[in-house]
């Protein structure tokens, strides 16, 4: 059953050194006010999984959280690299990073697999490429019916996730709309669960009967996190902040420029910050 | 004749393979720029989608990314990225994935994972996404990559997506039905496959370009087709629509 | 592309003696005007496949179009037997009709990797059950990493999927609302496609973006019989005519009566007389 | 002391089996009645989950089958059969299901496949629907089911799902990790399992039943905890609401 809570609560109680923590968001609804408290907290040898370990791991892996990433496509999307984590990989700074990689396709099954409570996913996947020659995880199965062989990948199953929402109701229940990505997936398949909302309201809204709801028995702690995606964005709430995405480039290209940003945006701020990013509501 | 850059014929040549009946899985960049444009010029019913989810698309910018806001404001429906990779591109409802890449060899195999050693790499790249299944569970494939010695490359160090596979004849024996890569889509020419070989082939050359600067831009002594054409260059329209996208894609991103 | 047409048209373009036919609507959506069709147009010696096989299969079953049924629960709905369907079984009249019988989870995990072209399904299911000894498509695939045993069963690839929708708009798209089933799957698994809609409209009026649309290019033919899920119902339309489950329990328990309603309700009618009970709209 | 019926308190003491945090898998007909029966009155935030796909439904009349349109109009959300199969019961979601059932052995197996020979059946039920994976993937099972010697077999024809399998020691032996059915309900007494045998043992008996009667309504000798204790007789309360919610159902089958 969902508890509110402040999010360095949430983080304190939910996440420790050495867990398994997957933060989804494909684009939309990306956990950054989470992050930024895992940072503050000073969490480390976290191993890290994202489809799309973009600026929000560049940031966590910049400031020495994580110890491994499992990945599928790592950049600052349309701008180009991401800096920090290039910097971990090619030059182990501030310390090594072990990657295990796969395809998009293969980590969202592997997600679905672990919502489903089996031990691995099949796909119809890594033909003809070199993956599986650099990642063991990689293996297959024989159809018992056709003879045909398949990719498989293990279940996902973090020991917590975290993810950025619409809303909540005061049940806890909580409403995604827009780009879904492996939210619920994420949600389903991992022990322990974390996810700040735009806001806590008396009714959710949902518009749809098959609207994607998470209920609150399905959650740990939910934070009202106002801004919480920025500079990812929130369907309904704020619009892509493009423009930051893009300063991130430069930002983040050296170590000394990084550091000055996390510390002046980061570590002597608190959640709170966000809120500013939601009040552009009215311009979107 | 109207003016235009090499990557403005370039994404124009490839917006122009694509059909109005199509159902198109596209990538990020220029083939985003490039689906958008058939759609706005001559393939109006177009299906483009996202792997975001986003089905039947239809920004009014260009993303920055795979998952901007107004892919999924002016979508058809949006699913969930399990099920878009599970029903939708594996589930063989795809008549072209449009990809780009960072380094291809000359069966149109595809490297966006490592420059060097995997384990100890020179660069490391941003991976694969969802490029090795695209590769292979689209009907067919569209490549669009701006020529040079460093991108067009006699071996790569790593397949992230595989072509026509490392002699062009793997895709057969792995038993994979669909066609792969059948335009490689450059800012000087146009390369299909060898009929036989698979051997990506200048079939078009654009307009002023001469082989001699295609061969000065490729990492292996490429062939030109026996039938090989002309690219036609750019229409007046094709130009504007073209630069009036990108205009306001420039400016959305600037104010976002 | 779908293509909109007459029932009689769809039925007669894409139904034919022999092919593997999949009906599906949970409860809600069941597509009983597109099944007299088939019974009109005295098709013969079909594999019906469906979860629930109720009034609409005992008809159809009754009418002598299967030779084969492959389901998991065949019964009338909180009322009892479909007693065509045992006749057909106990006493092969009006034909004697094979059973490929699984479990809900198995039909359900099959479409989906129908609709995922995947050849077969993997589910942690019937454990310390008798079906597996009577059924042979039931196998089992060792998890690569556990070595976990898990029970498999092949994928559905139906020749011809028919669902019942609540509407389409005017390019062929069309929306499913409420309690969704697996109509997406049955449709994306389906090598054609055959939907029936409550009306064709200018806008789909999808509520919410991530309501369940399938586009027309997955769809076959599209047509339009209001009231074409009656006895079941279509969400925001009409309801579910429970009277007419527990009535068709004495008009299906002797083959006389089965008879004379099938000849008065379904041969000398035509999908139109389906439009009364969308009429019921107003009072629901 | 109120005047009630068998079935009524079968009912009853179904529904005080359930507790308010439960996540309950809501098998139709007398399931359906005990599951809402609850939620109306000691166990209002209880989650109710039907195979439709319906979760957290509140249905205001018992629904005929498992997915009536009153079952999604008051649900928090509804989601597709294979997600519900999928996600919800093989998930690991469901604290208890309930299940009916037309035949049960003293290790609380079920039977609603077949009587007589699976290929040559006497009589044909309506097969496992749900009932097979429930049986193994909720935390624990209740069943409902009133007593009869052609219910309550020595050995039953078919195994549709798993109680505690034919020796009472199959769950650990084939690696189950949930509880199975630690409750079975009956018109005239509560079974649970003993703890060594697993064997289904008469717990309470419902006010004025005779262990005779329960012998002569059961197809073995069945057994009796040496706690056993009398079932409390409905409250005036839980009668009232039971048959209000019966009524309404009545009355809304009849006009629909």
């Amino acid at each position: 059953m969902a508890r509110f809570s402040t999010l360095a609560e949430a983080v304190r109680e939910n996440v420790h050194d050495g867990d398994v923590v997957a933060m989804e968001g494909f684009t939309h609804l990306i956990p950054f006010a989470a992050g930024h408290e895992v940072i503050r907290q000073g969490l480390k040898r976290l191993t890290l999984i994202r489809m799309t370990p973009d600026i929000i791991y560049d940031q966590m892996i910049g400031m020495g959280c994580a110890d491994k990433l499992v990945f599928s496509w790592g950049g600052n999307p349309g701008v180009g690299s991401t800096h920090r984590i290039r910097d971990a990989v090619e030059n182990a700074w501030p310390k090594a990073l072990e990657l295990e990689e796969h395809s998009h396709a293969a980590m969202a099954n592997a997600y679905e697999a672990g919502a489903a409570n089996l031990p691995f996913a099949v796909l119809r996947g890594y033909i003809g490429v070199d993956l599986p020659k650099v990642n063991p995880r990689i293996k297959s199965v024989t159809c018992p019916y056709t003879g045909e062989v398949l990719a498989t990948v293990p279940a996902l199953r973090p020991d917590v996730g975290i993810v950025h929402a619409c809303r909540a109701d005061r049940a806890g229940n909580v409403l995604i709309e827009g780009i879904v990505g492996c939210q619920k997936e994420v949600v389903l398949a991992s022990k322990r669960v974390i996810v700040t909302v735009e806001e806590i309201v008396d009714d959710l809204g949902a518009a749809s009967p098959n609207a994607v709801v998470l209920p609150s028995w399905t959650l740990g702690a939910v934070v009202a996190v106002p801004g919480g995606a920025f500079p990812a964005y929130a369907h309904g709430y704020y619009k892509r902040a493009n423009s930051f995405y893009i300063a991130w480039d430069k930002i983040s290209r050296e170590r000394e420029s990084f550091l000055a940003w996390m510390k002046e945006n980061v570590l002597e701020k608190g959640p709170e910050a966000f809120a500013v990013h939601a009040g552009k509501r009215a311009a979107s | 004749m109207n003016a235009y850059t090499q990557n403005e014929i370039m994404i124009i040549a490839a917006a122009r393979a694509l059909r109005n009946e199509d159902i198109c899985f596209v990538g990020i960049g220029a083939p985003s720029a490039a689906c958008n444009l058939a759609r706005l010029t001559h393939a109006p019913d177009i299906t483009l989608i996202y792997e975001s989810g986003t089905i039947a698309t239809r920004p009014d910018v260009l993303p920055l990314s795979i998952g901007d806001g107004d892919l999924c404001d002016t979508a058809l429906t949006t699913v969930s990225v399990p099920e878009m990779f599970r029903y939708w591109l594996q589930g063989g409802r795809m008549s072209v994935g449009f990809l780009g890449g960072a380094q291809i060899d000359r069966y149109a195999n595809l490297n966006t994972t490592v420059v060097g050693d995997y384990h100890k790499p020179k660069v490391r790249l941003p991976g694969g996404g969802g490029a090795p299944e695209i590769a292979t569970n689209c009907g067919e494939i569209f490549i669009i990559m701006a020529m040079g010695k460093r991108a067009f490359v006699e071996t790569l160090p790593f397949i992230t997506s595989m072509g026509h596979g490392a002699t062009g004849r793997e895709r057969r024996s792995l038993g994979v039905k669909t066609k792969g890569p059948t335009k490689l889509i450059t800012d000087l020419c146009v390369f299909e496959p060898d009929h036989e070989t698979k051997e990506m082939t200048v079939a078009s050359i654009h307009p002023g370009v001469t082989r001699g600067r295609i061969a000065e831009n490729c990492g292996w002594a490429p062939a030109f087709a026996a039938d090989m054409g002309e690219t036609p260059a750019p229409t007046a329209r094709e130009l504007e629509v073209l630069r009036d996208i990108q205009a306001r894609t420039k400016a959305a991103h600037a104010r976002s």
